[in-house]
């Protein structure tokens, strides 16, 4: 940090104009106090990170001295609120994955068809018309997704599947997925856009069609980028709290399938602080300990997005 | 006069095809852009050739010009006078953007194909007439993946006949000896003059019967320039070129024909040696001498 | 009226400006020289020829000061179409010019080593009056050359033939006078000398219309015949 | 068209049935696009369709200057609506100011170091975290350490945690979309840091700042999860206490710490319930958010189109 | 031997401050580039200058030169030879980035300051000594704010001072009868070319004494090219100027002295009829003419 | 061995090989046309002088042909440095080739003329002599261009004054003869002619000379003493 360092003036070799100097001297102390603010600014992301960390390790801790680590990991019941206290987290987090995959199957193919779509066959005015929408999909609340997803997807599979439970994954994943593709398309088409226009234009310039310059030429040069975009929504898809709370149900349920309902580690989350817990009960510590695996899950997506989304950036 | 009309994004009518003019037409002595001689057979013709963008800038007025085959012919100058408008009338490139659209043919011989009518698909046109741009714009991928994309797109599936090709065409533009050893490695690895040459190379494993320069060397140090331009005097013995530069002394250099636009307008055509010593338009000469026009 | 040169570069048009104005200073050096070294002969003037015989010196350094400029001019500028044909007409004619040059100083010697010695009874009519040609000649070569006027520069050359006959003329009347006298055959040798000096004078002349023409049309006419010139330049005018 | 030479008409041919072949990929591709991007848009139409159909008759003057009730009938999202603005004031107060500062250092100050590093890996996690963590940190740090209460205070705060990050990345997009040969022509006059960053970046990345914090904002409106996590009430019948006052000082920052609910929650609350009557203003209040939101994000998509027509670099 | 060392980012030990020399070592002759005698005087010096990119590459090696007052030096030499890293130490822009080091010195005259020692604020050294960029790079104000600015920064208040320094800047950059009707129009409306000027102006407002360009012509076509390189002779009445190329000719064309670098050494200087007709170096007469190096 | 021109561009490399390889061609021709203009004066045999006189239009030809292509090769490549004044030194060269073509043509001339009249009784020794010293001199100054040899091209300039002073031996003889027998006139001055045109090769001979000292050093070296030429080159070597 060049600037924040004092300069002491030279006394060997005085400076030929003093009066420039005491221009300098009159410029730097404002510097330097700004200089300040915006570093502290910039370092409250820090102080976050770690009150995050802080605070969830600290109420934890208070959970872990009252259940072990081996059973938190391999129980395969979490009944904190019931008389018969389990606390295995393997439910929440098999409910968590499930919809989390429920999700990316919907929205991974579509995102990337069209992402591909609108950067390589939409005419301008499509693209124009189109990407607005595809960004107001994700502008909307996801409550009102919830909504949906409990009144009109869940009655809609009904239709076909009489079985399906009201609260189900399947349809919670669904409306996820829907509600994912403008992140995933949105993230792609800019890694598809960021290959540059002349190097299409080689390609075209062979005599390949749009088909094959897409796939041949762009989707490959956008790989990476590709990638980070689907790990950046399975990240998303994994925190995502409203939409399963109100249409997959809480009730923790250690399955596979996508046709019942289960809890997710967020939705449990909700369900805990929506009752009026004691603050130090452990019961209100459990969510804390729900919470610090679902940040080490988001964690670790995020890093490995991260990773490969600097990739693609810095290709070209 | 009744003149053809083609848009780039919407086909209309069907192309006036050619046939109904009489041979003296075919060749005219145009009043403002007296057309030299051409010693050598001629490979492509701009004839009465209009070009707009979008509608409203009419960046080609009434353009006409023979292509010498295996000869080198450069276009200049000034900057926005439409020389790059003009290259890429060639290869239908403007046929990728919405709303261009095309006036006039230019027919391709020996078949005497006018490459701008509607019914002749623009793919067909590049696969005949290959482009060499101004930056050097290799795909992301391997060396030999690049020289050989011609191929695939093609449908060639050998890999014998294809590691034939790409070898010959990396020799064709003099990079063989430098990336033999190196062909899987990734092409953004090798230096600027290098990628340009990659490019080349890639143009040339389809044998096309036009290459197309569009300042090919405004982006390399003069050392990588001189290589280039020693490669397209090359190159000439097998591969008509049309080269746009900015650069007059390059246009000097590599050419055998030159031709000076101004104002969409194709102002003087002529061999190269006498467009440079002793032009015959004031407006070329000017240009030439660096005076204000 | 236009500005002679129209290059954006100022600078540019100031060196082309400055080589010009550098020949035509030269053409009027040696200009000077061939009438002065006529008249020292004439009055037998020997202070006027050694005068001649200094300038010399200054028609030299014009001539390596012109080379070069036109060198960095090449160097600098890259000079196409009609500046490059400037510079290099420039490069030739002051070959051109400074051999004329030395031609005069050649009379000029000659005029000093004569100015002793007893006068020919025509009092060197003969030589003044090819003389006076020839210098006319030059002296409508740099004015061609000024104006870039080949119409001009045509007629100059044209004069070159005229140059010759009264060149054979004078020849034959001085081997008269040496089979006359055979005493005198030193004396008319330096006169064969002086007269042969300007004959070659027009011939130099001839070669700079020559490269007015090139440097206009930028078609080398050089050793082609007066009518086809004429023939191939004024038939088809151009623009 | 006459062809002169017998094989090259032949070639021609050949590479004519290749085109045609390798074409039918491109109407296939095409079609499967269309049907793809109708999907998506399908929903959104579906999903507002169906909020307004259930809402509708919910949606009059009524609602918005009511009180949640025990009735369905005479409930209405006055508290929520209120409570909403009061948050996102906070939010707006905190988070942007504190974001653009953190962006402008990051991008214009920040020496290459660890500290940076450590920021930018902060900052670039911070996006990632699910909101309901931002709400265990908030009922962990602001309800409980710092003992702010389940108050707008609070919940403000932790949306404006909530967008810190989206506000730093946008403002660094937009930062970093002012050419580096603009700052090095401002430093070559002789300017300084900071003046180099008060007249020309800041200044010409605005409309990107601008759009980032907006997209943030609407993002926080919608946010449910972290609130509830803090413990907002789902009923209250009241409004918190006035910004201005009769009595000297004539401002009063009560309101800060007062309870509240919001527009989600309100919405969240009566979702829980069995009632079909309280369905439809659960679809009401669903209509209010998600038209607030649209409304936000439209005005950001028209600020970015302007922007970018404005100055091209 | 022990030298200067500066690193931009962190200061360290107190700068060699030049006095310790004795006066014979100060104009030394060095071995490896003979230095020509300068007919004119010298406005500033650097010598026995290296710099460091972040601690790994040695990017200048060793440069001695010096600048004639009021007179065009040009720097030439192949792509990544440390031309525009040596231009930049002139106005400390590698200042801005961290890690860069400088070791030697830039002494300015009359007043004999080392621009590059520590204790000289690099805003002071830019205050005197100006830059143009390759491409244009006007602020997205209007053109009277572009060309004010740096007046501005200087603390100038008075509105009628600003007016007489802009048109004289303006005026100095011969763009003033073009602009002089829309000064309060947006400066992305002119032209590349005028852009350019409109850079010279700005640069030119704060009465530099020194004036940086690194090609400045790259991005403009010929006729612009043209009326930059007749400005910049323009200039030199006023101004010191020092400009890098990466066209031969132009430098050929500009400048009275020329200096070669090559691999971040300056392999030859002097003044540029002489480099350009008679180099007396090989690698300088290679370059110039275009042979393999 | 290294490669005479070494340009990046093959095809300049052609094109500068090519003008060396002309002018080498103009120059042999014009030493053929030296050789064969002796002969034919000595030996009195008019079909050799003739065929000088034929050859003049070959030499003109590639003088035109010749300075074409040094005007193409700076319109088109920007010579620089060496190049450049390979081009100039080029130009230069030709003109004097040329003119030494024209007095080898004149020397012919004469000789065809003379070659029925009666012959000396020294049978042309004297020019004969003279005659084999311009042409050695010619050769070794086209010698020092082939191989850019300064040092070679030094010695010949030198050979210049030598050639000067048997010259004037030449001419002293040639004025006695006519005195003794005025009726001879007419022939000696013929051979005066032909004697002068040797003198006048030498001195194309030497020009050639000078102008490789240019090519190679990049000095004007005209007009300069051969003293001070030796001092300033040789003195001090470069690099
Ligand atoms: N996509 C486009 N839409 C509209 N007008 C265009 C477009 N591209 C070029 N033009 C206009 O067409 C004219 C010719 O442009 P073109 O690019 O062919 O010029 P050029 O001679 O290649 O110039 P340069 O040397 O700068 O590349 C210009 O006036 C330009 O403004
Ligand atoms: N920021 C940097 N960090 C590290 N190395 C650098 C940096 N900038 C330049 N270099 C290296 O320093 C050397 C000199 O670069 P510089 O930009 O001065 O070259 P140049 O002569 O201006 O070339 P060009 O003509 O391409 O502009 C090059 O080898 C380059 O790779
Ligand atoms: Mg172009
Ligand atoms: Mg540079
Ligand atoms: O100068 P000349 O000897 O050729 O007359």
């Amino acid at each position: 940090m060049g600037p924040l360092v004092t300069q002491p003036l030279d006394p060997v070799n005085p400076p030929a104009q003093p009066s420039r100097f005491a221009y300098q001297a009159r410029r730097h102390l404002p510097e330097r106090i700004i200089q300040w603010i915006l570093f502290l600014a910039a370092f409250s992301a820090v102080t976050v990170t770690i009150a995050i960390v802080v605070i969830l390790v600290y109420e934890s801790l208070g959970f872990f001295r009252h259940v072990s680590l081996w059973d938190f990991l391999t129980d395969t019941q979490w009944t904190p609120l019931f008389s018969d206290k389990h606390f295995g987290i393997l439910p929440l987090v098999a409910g968590t994955l499930v919809t989390t995959f429920v999700a990316l199957a919907v929205s991974v193919p579509l995102g990337t068809v069209i992402a591909i779509y609108l950067s390589e066959f939409a005419s301008h005015s499509v693209r124009e018309i189109v990407k607005p929408f595809l960004e107001l999909l994700s502008g909307v609340p996801t409550i009102v997704y919830g909504y949906f997803a409990l009144l009109f997807v869940t009655p809609l599979l009904q239709l076909f599947l009489p079985d399906l439970p009201g609260f189900n994954m399947l349809s919670a994943g669904l409306v996820m997925g829907i509600m994912i593709i403008p992140y995933v398309a949105s993230v792609s088409e800019d890694a598809m856009r960021a290959v540059p226009m002349h190097i299409r234009e080689g390609s075209y310039a062979m005599g390949a069609t749009r088909f094959q310059t897409a796939i041949r030429v762009v989707t490959p040069a956008a790989t990476s980028g590709l990638v980070a975009a689907y790990i950046l929504g399975i990240s998303r898809a994994v925190g995502e709290t409203m939409v399963v709370a109100v249409a997959a149900g809480t009730q923790p349920n250690l399955t596979w399938n996508p046709l019942e309902g289960a809890a997710t580690i967020s939705a449990y989350i909700v369900q805990v602080s929506l009752g009026d817990l004691p603050h130090g009960s452990l019961e209100y510590q459990t969510i804390f300990a729900a919470g610090l695996v679902l940040l080490l899950m988001t964690l670790a997506f995020n890093v490995v997005g991260h990773l490969l989304r600097k990739r693609f950036r810095e290709a070209y | 006069m009744k003149r053809k009309t083609r848009t780039a994004a919407q086909p209309a009518a069907p192309a006036y095809n050619g046939d109904m003019r009489s041979p003296d037409e075919k060749t005219p002595v145009p009043a403002a852009a007296p057309q030299a001689a051409i010693a050598a057979p001629i490979k492509a013709q701009a004839q009465k050739l209009h070009f707009y963008y979008g509608g409203t800038v009419h960046a080609l007025k009434d353009i006409n010009l023979d292509l010498a085959e295996k000869q080198v012919t450069a276009l200049i100058g000034p900057s926005g006078c439409g020389k790059s408008t003009f290259l890429r009338c060639f290869n239908r490139m403007h046929d990728l953007y919405p709303g261009n659209r095309y006036e006039g043919e230019i027919r391709m011989h020996p078949d005497n194909v006018n490459i701008l009518a509607r019914q002749v698909d623009p793919i067909e046109v590049r696969m005949r007439i290959s482009m060499v741009f101004q930056k050097p714009n290799p795909f992301p991928k391997s060396i030999y993946e690049n020289v050989a994309y011609g191929l695939r797109v093609r449908g060639v599936r050998s890999r014998g006949l294809m590691d034939d090709k790409v070898e010959e065409a990396l020799r064709g533009a003099a990079l063989w000896d430098e990336v033999k050893d190196r062909l899987p490695d990734l092409a953004f690895n090798l230096s600027g003059g290098q990628q340009q040459r990659l490019c080349i190379a890639r143009a040339l494993a389809t044998d096309p019967e036009i290459l197309l320069f569009d300042e090919p060397t405004s982006a390399l140090d003069p050392i990588a320039t001189a290589s280039i331009e020693e490669l397209i005097t090359e190159l000439k013995l097998k591969v008509t070129i049309l080269i746009v530069t900015h650069n007059m002394q390059q246009a000097a250099r590599v050419s055998d024909y030159t031709a000076f636009m101004h104002l969409g307008e194709l102002v003087e055509f002529g061999d190269t040696n006498t467009i440079f010593t002793n032009p015959s338009n004031r407006r070329t000469e000017d240009y030439i001498t660096g005076r204000y026009g | 009226m236009e500005p002679l040169y129209t290059h954006i570069s100022q600078q540019y048009n100031v060196e082309l400006e400055d080589i010009r104005s550098k020949v035509l200073q030269m053409g009027g050096l040696v200009e000077q020289q061939i009438e002065q070294a006529l008249n020292s002969l004439v009055h037998g003037d020997t202070s006027l020829g050694e005068a001649v015989i200094m300038d010399d010196t200054k028609v030299n350094k014009l001539e390596v000061m012109i080379d070069e400029e036109c060198s960095q001019v090449i160097a600098r500028r890259q000079p196409a179409a009609s500046d490059l044909r400037l510079i290099v007409a420039v490069i030739k004619t002051i070959t051109d010019l400074e051999r004329i040059g030395d031609e005069a100083e050649k009379i000029a010697r000659m005029a000093v080593r004569l100015a002793g010695e007893e006068r020919p009874k025509t009092n060197y009519a003969e030589i003044q009056g090819l003389g006076n040609q020839v210098r006319q000649m030059v002296h409508d070569a740099l004015d061609a050359f000024a104006r870039l006027d080949i119409q001009a520069a045509l007629n100059t050359a044209r004069e070159d033939y005229k140059i010759d006959q009264k060149y054979e003329g004078v020849m034959r009347q001085m081997i008269t006078f040496m089979m006359e006298d055979p005493r005198t055959i030193s004396r008319v040798l330096n006169m064969i000398w002086a007269a042969r000096a300007l004959e070659r004078i027009g011939d130099h002349a001839r070669n700079i219309c020559e490269y007015i023409i090139y440097l206009v049309k930028g078609k080398d006419v050089r050793h082609t015949s007066l009518e086809q010139i004429e023939k191939e330049i004024l038939g088809r005018e151009r623009r | 068209m006459s062809a002169a030479d017998p094989t090259a008409d032949t070639r021609l041919h050949g590479i004519r049935a290749l085109i045609a072949r390798h074409k039918r990929w491109d109407y296939i591709f095409s079609v499967i696009g269309l049907v793809a991007m109708m999907i998506g848009i399908v929903t959104l139409l579906a999903l507002f369709i169906d909020l307004v159909l259930d809402g509708y008759g919910k949606l009059n003057y009524d609602f918005f200057t009511s009180f949640p009730s025990r009735r369905a009938a005479g409930a209405g999202i006055l508290s929520a609506w209120v409570g909403t603005v009061l948050v996102m004031l906070v939010t707006a107060l905190a988070g942007v100011p504190l974001g653009v500062a953190a962006a402008i250092y990051l991008e214009e100050y920040a020496p290459r170091n660890w500290m940076t590093d450590l920021i930018e890996i902060n900052v670039t996690n911070l996006a990632g975290v699910p909101s309901i963590v931002y709400g265990l940190l908030a009922l962990g740090l602001f309800v409980y350490q710092l003992d702010l209460g389940q108050s707008i205070l609070a919940a403000g705060l932790t949306l404006a945690l909530l967008i810190l990050p989206v506000v730093i990345v946008a403002t660094r997009e937009a930062i970093r979309a002012v050419p580096g040969a603009i700052r090095e022509a401002a430093y070559a006059v002789g300017a300084t840091k900071w003046q180099t960053v008060a007249h020309h970046v800041l200044p010409y990345s605005t409309a990107g700042i601008l759009t980032g914090v907006i997209i943030g904002m609407a993002r926080a409106i919608g946010e449910t999860a972290p609130i509830i996590t803090i413990g907002a009430l789902t009923f209250i019948a009241f409004l918190p206490p006035s910004p201005v006052t009769t009595e000297p000082p004539f401002i009063s920052f009560d309101w800060l710490f007062a309870p509240f609910t919001v527009l989600p929650i309100q919405m969240f609350s009566w979702l829980s319930r069995p009632q079909a009557a309280f369905l439809e203003n659960a679809a009401a209040t669903g209509v209010v958010i998600i038209v607030m939101t649209l409304a936000m994000n439209a005005v950001a998509i028209v600020i970015r189109y302007r922007f970018r027509k404005r100055i091209k670099w």
